[in-house]
């Protein structure tokens, strides 16, 4: 005999509420006779039962919510009982087979695997990140030539054009580099009679004025020492022109403009003296600037070739670090070469008071065929005077 | 009718997305005399999809207006009606029907303020049911929201949220310009409580449901649900996916999309429509003119197979985007 | 930001200047400049990086507080814009 | 089942056989509309179900008088179209479980049966949409010369449609053999014929074409059957396309879901009077023509049938989903 089921009477409905039952028991049934009123979002339906019998037992009572496939009542056959089956989980009709996973459906077409690298900050085209990653070259250390600086695949495999794994620093063959300063610090010694020539600078009116100057600027508009040191030693020689130039064959020719060799170490050994131009004309803002720039292209290998080949003299300095003096070899065929030691604390007579005070050596060397130690010593007087004056730097 | 006269006493309610529909049916009705319900089924019947039930008693014929089945002809007239100083909301039974009235929707009610040089304006909205899930099959069970978000001169959204439902038919009745609104038909059982005082809301800005860093899930209407599921199984894969609700097709709220994407810097477009031509293609477009410098991987789409959809349910399943196929576009854009 | 947020981002700082070196190593109570061979230059840049990713001042006088891997992080962790990023830069 | 003797337009007089036929045919729409029904409501069948149950006069009318080569274009609601014309009750049921055994392989649905071999070409989902389609397919016979009909089933909801207009527009234009047949149930879902049409007298409207219409008792079998056979002899001998409306009802609800709020019962109860199936036995019997032992045999055959549509149905696969994308071309284009 049967069980009358909660029907489902439509597409999205999952339960219904029983509202009213037509029939009572020990009431016959014939196939199709109208047995209940469901009620659903839609409105009222009237349930027939598809069974004939006589009605056994109304299992739900009016009012109530029962899924789509609740028992609602039992049906007897002429004559017969009807147990109702242990209400096991109602078993839902067969449902189709359990979903397998989804068949991979033309998935979006991804081609190589995406790069999962630290997202750095400057924008750079997904190429470029990609064989960033792959050949372990920071972005920050590569400047773009896309729009707004960002960063190119062409600016990556540049930088990423190194030799064998020996040279740590990217895009620069060390080996290589050893070779040139060997081949030009050779010829300096050969062909150069140098002179050497030193003074003590006092740096407290630079340091006061380098610190006053930083403060409420945020860092990458900082100043730092090198770039007075570098605006000094350009206006000191508008002043005397025959440390700026070059010398062919023993015939000293001097330079048209100022362009400062700035020596550079590279990371893993290795040096570099890329041109600052017409130094002389830049405010101190604009040569921290060209040193910054300088610096960071220096050791990610991407100086422009022009910038190795012109400088009209060199100046080292060994920055807050290493030693007190240094004693540059001059770059042929330029004809000076200043350096600037590390600044320390000194005792230091001021209006006869012996007070503590920054200082650096700075040192000249220079061909002496060129010149000689009166106008050298002008020349480091004049740097020192000027550095006196940070402000009319 | 003042507004005083509408206000819900309950602090807040469990409701229907079809009963937060029909408030906001009511409410516009009970507000403005020029509102009125046009569409087949819509009086007598209750609605096909039974938002409309119990208005025709309270309305009466004359706004709550039975049509027969002739939808170009009907849509004309609710365009003609709001040329004309009514506020029509004209009900297309579903989208599959709407392209017999496309031609009146794109060359009229789109067309019309920009071809009279500005004299006109035609403040209609159309409520459009839209989607597949109920093994309704091919012709029964389309997403065309993209066609309507191509055309200039028609505002498209999808309410997916209780609070859309109750809240975008006001502010879209207040726009002077065709505004089409798509209820997508999985929603419509969908429950939920909803504070009394919720009111209009606005129709242009995309709303962040799920704030996440590593990837930005873009979806819209009957996807967001799947595209939420998809979001917490990436969380439980430490993967944090931040889930955006464009709410607005056209205008499209770039700003928010590209400001997420250049946080997270991937993109995946959830879109029930075919992905060739889908509106997930013009989201994907805009993401690489907008945000390409950020992007770490390619956009990904996860759209419905191109195929009409099938009745058996384990097809149309299969056909449907799913929360596992989002899953598996995460864990590709990452590398995994 | 947690403290190892923190860390994260200064180590990804350090590798950009110092590349080859291998940051697993370092004594976290060393000084910096003398480990990773660090000159005025390159410390700007830290700084300048710092600044730009996680939003902290680092003005010059504290720079001093920058000499040690532990000294920076526990400078930064105090820093109040630190406390108020919810991710990582 | 079909008339199969091409002799030009033979008479079948109203035989006993020829009737039983008639009833058998009637007989069998009325019980398998009634599974399904119980079958959806057991979650069996899903999606939309739109029963014929009150209307299987017209499909029984009509069909017989169809041959082999002629065409049917059908509605959703042409379960019973599609069982008279041929397609075996088995490929039936197996398609409303959206097995691949289906007439349309599983795809298609309650809405959706196609039979090539029986050239029956589909019920369609869209009001009217079949229309314009009918009209082309008797516009290629036109053209080729082939002396068949195209018979285009519609409710009186399609007459609303501007497709309607456009179509026998077009088919008396062009003379084309299309036979239209408006099964006017009055309802078209839950709007009243009189809530949607400011003329009700539908067969009114395809005279205003040019097309030669007429108004029948859509419950009466015999009627039905005498008017299509009038109307498919006119078109083969080139008389143009005819239109039928056959004035019919409903007992069921539109489709599965649906609380009939648009009308009373009391209609209802009063066109049950006019029930096809009984009208027939009850004037068989009167006139001799119904022996007892025939409506039990004829149930008895249909119960069987029905059964073994069922069990092949439930034993029916699902397609595998790797072939999702197939048939959507004829050849293999990747989008």
């Amino acid at each position: 005999m049967g069980i009358f089921r909660m029907p489902s009477l439509g597409a999205d409905m999952e339960a219904g509420v029983l509202v009213e039952w037509l029939k009572q028991p020990g009431d016959t049934v014939a196939r199709g006779d109208i047995v209940a009123v469901v009620e659903t979002q839609k409105g009222a339906i009237e349930v027939e039962t598809f069974e004939a019998g006589v009605i056994e037992r109304l299992l739900v009572t009016p009012g109530t919510t029962v899924p789509v496939g609740t028992p609602l009542a039992l049906l007897a056959g002429a004559g017969e009982t009807v147990v109702l089956p242990i209400p096991e989980p109602q078993p839902s009709v067969s449902p189709p087979p359990p979903m397998r996973a989804p068949v991979p459906l033309p998935s979006p077409p991804v081609t190589s695997p995406p790069v999962t690298m630290a997202t750095a900050h400057p924008p750079a085209s997904p190429a470029a990140r990609r064989l960033a990653a792959e050949r372990g070259i920071a972005l920050t250390a590569i400047a773009g030539s896309g729009p707004g600086g960002a960063v190119l695949l062409a600016d990556v495999e540049r930088a990423a054009a190194t030799p064998s794994a020996a040279s740590p620093a990217r895009g620069l063959d060390l080996a290589q580099m050893r070779r040139a300063i060997a081949a030009a610090m050779a010829r300096s010694n050969q062909e150069i009679p140098h002179y050497y020539l030193s003074t003590t600078v006092a740096l407290a009116k630079a340091n006061a004025w380098l610190t006053e100057r930083n403060t409420g600027r945020p860092p990458e508009q900082r100043l730092l020492l090198a770039a007075l040191q570098l605006k000094a030693v350009a206006l000191a020689l508008r002043r005397l022109p025959e440390f700026n130039g070059s010398c062919i064959d023993g015939m000293f020719r001097p330079a048209e403009g100022i362009h400062i060799g700035t020596a550079v170490a590279i990371r893993g050994g290795g040096l570099v003296a890329p041109a600052i131009h017409h130094a002389d004309r830049l405010t101190v803002d604009e040569v921290m600037a060209r040193l910054r720039d300088l610096v960071a292209r220096a050791r990610s290998g991407r100086l422009r070739s022009s910038e190795l080949a012109d400088p009209t003299i060199t100046v080292t300095s060994l920055g807050d670090r290493g030693v007190e003096g240094v004693f540059g070899v001059i770059y042929p065929p330029q004809v000076a070469i200043v350096g600037f030691g590390k600044p320390v604390e000194r005792p230091w007579v001021v209006d006869g008071q012996v007070v503590p005070c920054p200082v650096m050596t700075a040192t000249l060397a220079a061909d002496h065929r060129v010149s000689d130690g009166h106008r050298g010593a002008l020349l480091l007087a004049e740097i020192d005077r000027l550095l006196q004056e940070p402000g009319s730097l | 009718m003042t507004d005083a006269d509408i206000t819900v006493a309950a602090s807040s309610r469990t409701i229907t997305y079809r009963d937060a529909m029909r408030e906001a049916l009511r409410d516009a009705l009970l507000r403005d005399e020029r509102v009125f319900l046009m569409g087949e089924d819509v009086g007598c019947y209750g609605g096909c999809y039974a938002v409309s039930k119990g208005l025709y008693d309270e309305f009466g014929p004359d706004r709550i207006r039975d049509t027969p089945l002739s939808e170009s002809t009907f849509v004309g007239a609710g365009i003609g009606a709001a040329l004309n100083g009514m506020r029509p909301i004209v009900e297309i039974m579903t989208v599959n029907f709407s392209l017999l009235a496309l031609d009146q929707i794109v060359n009229n009610a789109a067309t019309l303020r920009h071809m009279s040089g500005g004299q006109v304006s035609v403040p209609v909205v159309f409520r459009i049911p839209t989607g597949a899930g109920r093994q309704f099959a091919a012709q029964h069970s389309h997403s065309l929201e993209g066609w309507y978000a191509h055309v200039p001169g028609l505002r498209v959204v999808a309410p997916a949220t209780l609070e859309d439902a109750r809240g975008m038919l006001w502010t879209a009745l207040q726009d002077p310009d065709p505004v089409v609104m798509f209820e997508h038909v999985m929603l419509y059982n969908m429950e939920g409580t909803l504070a009394a005082t919720t009111g209009p809301v606005d129709i242009d800005r995309a709303a962040i449901r799920r704030p996440g860093t590593d990837v930005t899930l873009i979806t819209y209407g009957g996807s967001l649900s799947k595209t939420l599921a998809a979001a917490e199984a990436l969380a439980a894969d430490t993967i944090s996916a931040e889930v955006v609700d464009l709410r607005s097709l056209r205008p499209l709220d770039g700003e928010t999309v590209l400001a997420s994407v250049a946080r997270t810097r991937r993109a995946v477009i959830v879109d029930e429509g075919w992905r060739t031509g889908s509106f997930a293609a013009e989201v994907s477009a805009r993401i690489m003119e907008g945000a390409f410098w950020s992007l770490d991987a390619p956009v990904a789409r996860v759209c419905t197979a191109e195929v009409p959809i099938p009745y058996p349910r384990h097809l149309e399943q299969a056909a449907l985007p799913q929360p596992a196929a989002i899953v598996a576009a995460v864990k590709a854009l990452m590398g995994a | 930001m947690t403290p190892d947020d923190v860390r994260r981002v200064v180590l990804e700082e350090l590798s950009n200047i110092a590349p080859e070196a291998d940051l697993a190593l370092l004594d976290p109570a060393a000084d910096l400049r003398e480990a990773l061979d660090i000159d005025s230059m390159d410390h700007l840049n830290f700084v300048t990086a710092l600044h730009n990713r996680l939003g902290v001042a680092i003005p010059e006088v504290d720079y001093p507080r920058l000499i040690t891997l532990d000294g920076a992080i526990a400078y930064l962790m105090a820093d109040p814009a630190i406390a108020a990023k919810a991710g990582i830069a | 089942m079909s008339d199969q003797s091409p002799a030009p337009h033979a008479k079948p007089h109203l035989t006993r056989d020829h009737l039983l036929d008639l009833l058998r045919q009637m007989v069998r729409i009325r019980r398998f509309e009634e599974r399904c029904g119980e079958l959806y409501q057991q979650e069996k069948i899903r999606g939309f179900l739109h029963l014929y149950i009150g209307e299987e006069a017209v499909a029984a009318g009509v069909m017989g008088c169809l041959h082999p080569e002629d065409a049917v274009v059908a509605t959703y609601r042409e379960h019973g179209h599609a069982i008279l014309r041929g397609v075996p009750m088995t490929a039936v049921m197996a398609e409303m479980y959206g097995k691949a055994e289906g007439c349309s392989r599983g795809r298609g649905g309650s809405m959706h049966l196609f039979n090539v071999g029986t050239r029956f070409f589909g019920g369609n989902a869209i009001v009217a949409g079949g229309l314009p389609l009918a009209v082309g397919m008797a516009l290629a016979d036109r053209m080729r010369g082939r002396p068949r009909v195209t018979a285009c089933f519609f409710g009186d909801g399609a007459v609303a449609e501007g497709e309607f207009h456009e179509s026998l527009n077009l088919a008396a234009l062009w003379k084309l053999p299309v036979l239209f047949v408006c099964e006017n149930n009055l309802y078209a879902m839950g709007t009243r014929l009189d809530r949607a049409q400011s003329q009700t007298d539908l067969h009114l409207k395809a005279a205003v074409y040019q097309v030669a219409s007429e108004a029948v008792d859509g419950m009466d079998v015999v009627a039905v059957e005498a008017a299509a056979r009038r109307m498919t002899d006119a078109i083969r001998d080139g008389a143009g396309p005819q239109f039928l409306e056959c004035r019919t009802y409903r007992f069921r609800a539109h489709s599965m879901f649906d609380p009939q709020l648009y009308r009373d019962k009391a209609e209802i109860e009063d066109w049950k009077r006019h029930d096809p199936v009984a009208r027939l036995s009850a004037w068989m019997r009167e006139t001799g023509m119904l022996h007892d032992a025939d409506l039990p045999a004829i149930e008895r055959e249909t119960e069987a049938e029905i059964e073994a549509a069922v069990a092949f149905a439930e034993a029916g696969q699902w397609e595998p989903v790797e072939d999702l994308a197939k048939d959507v071309y004829t050849r293999e284009v990747h989008p």
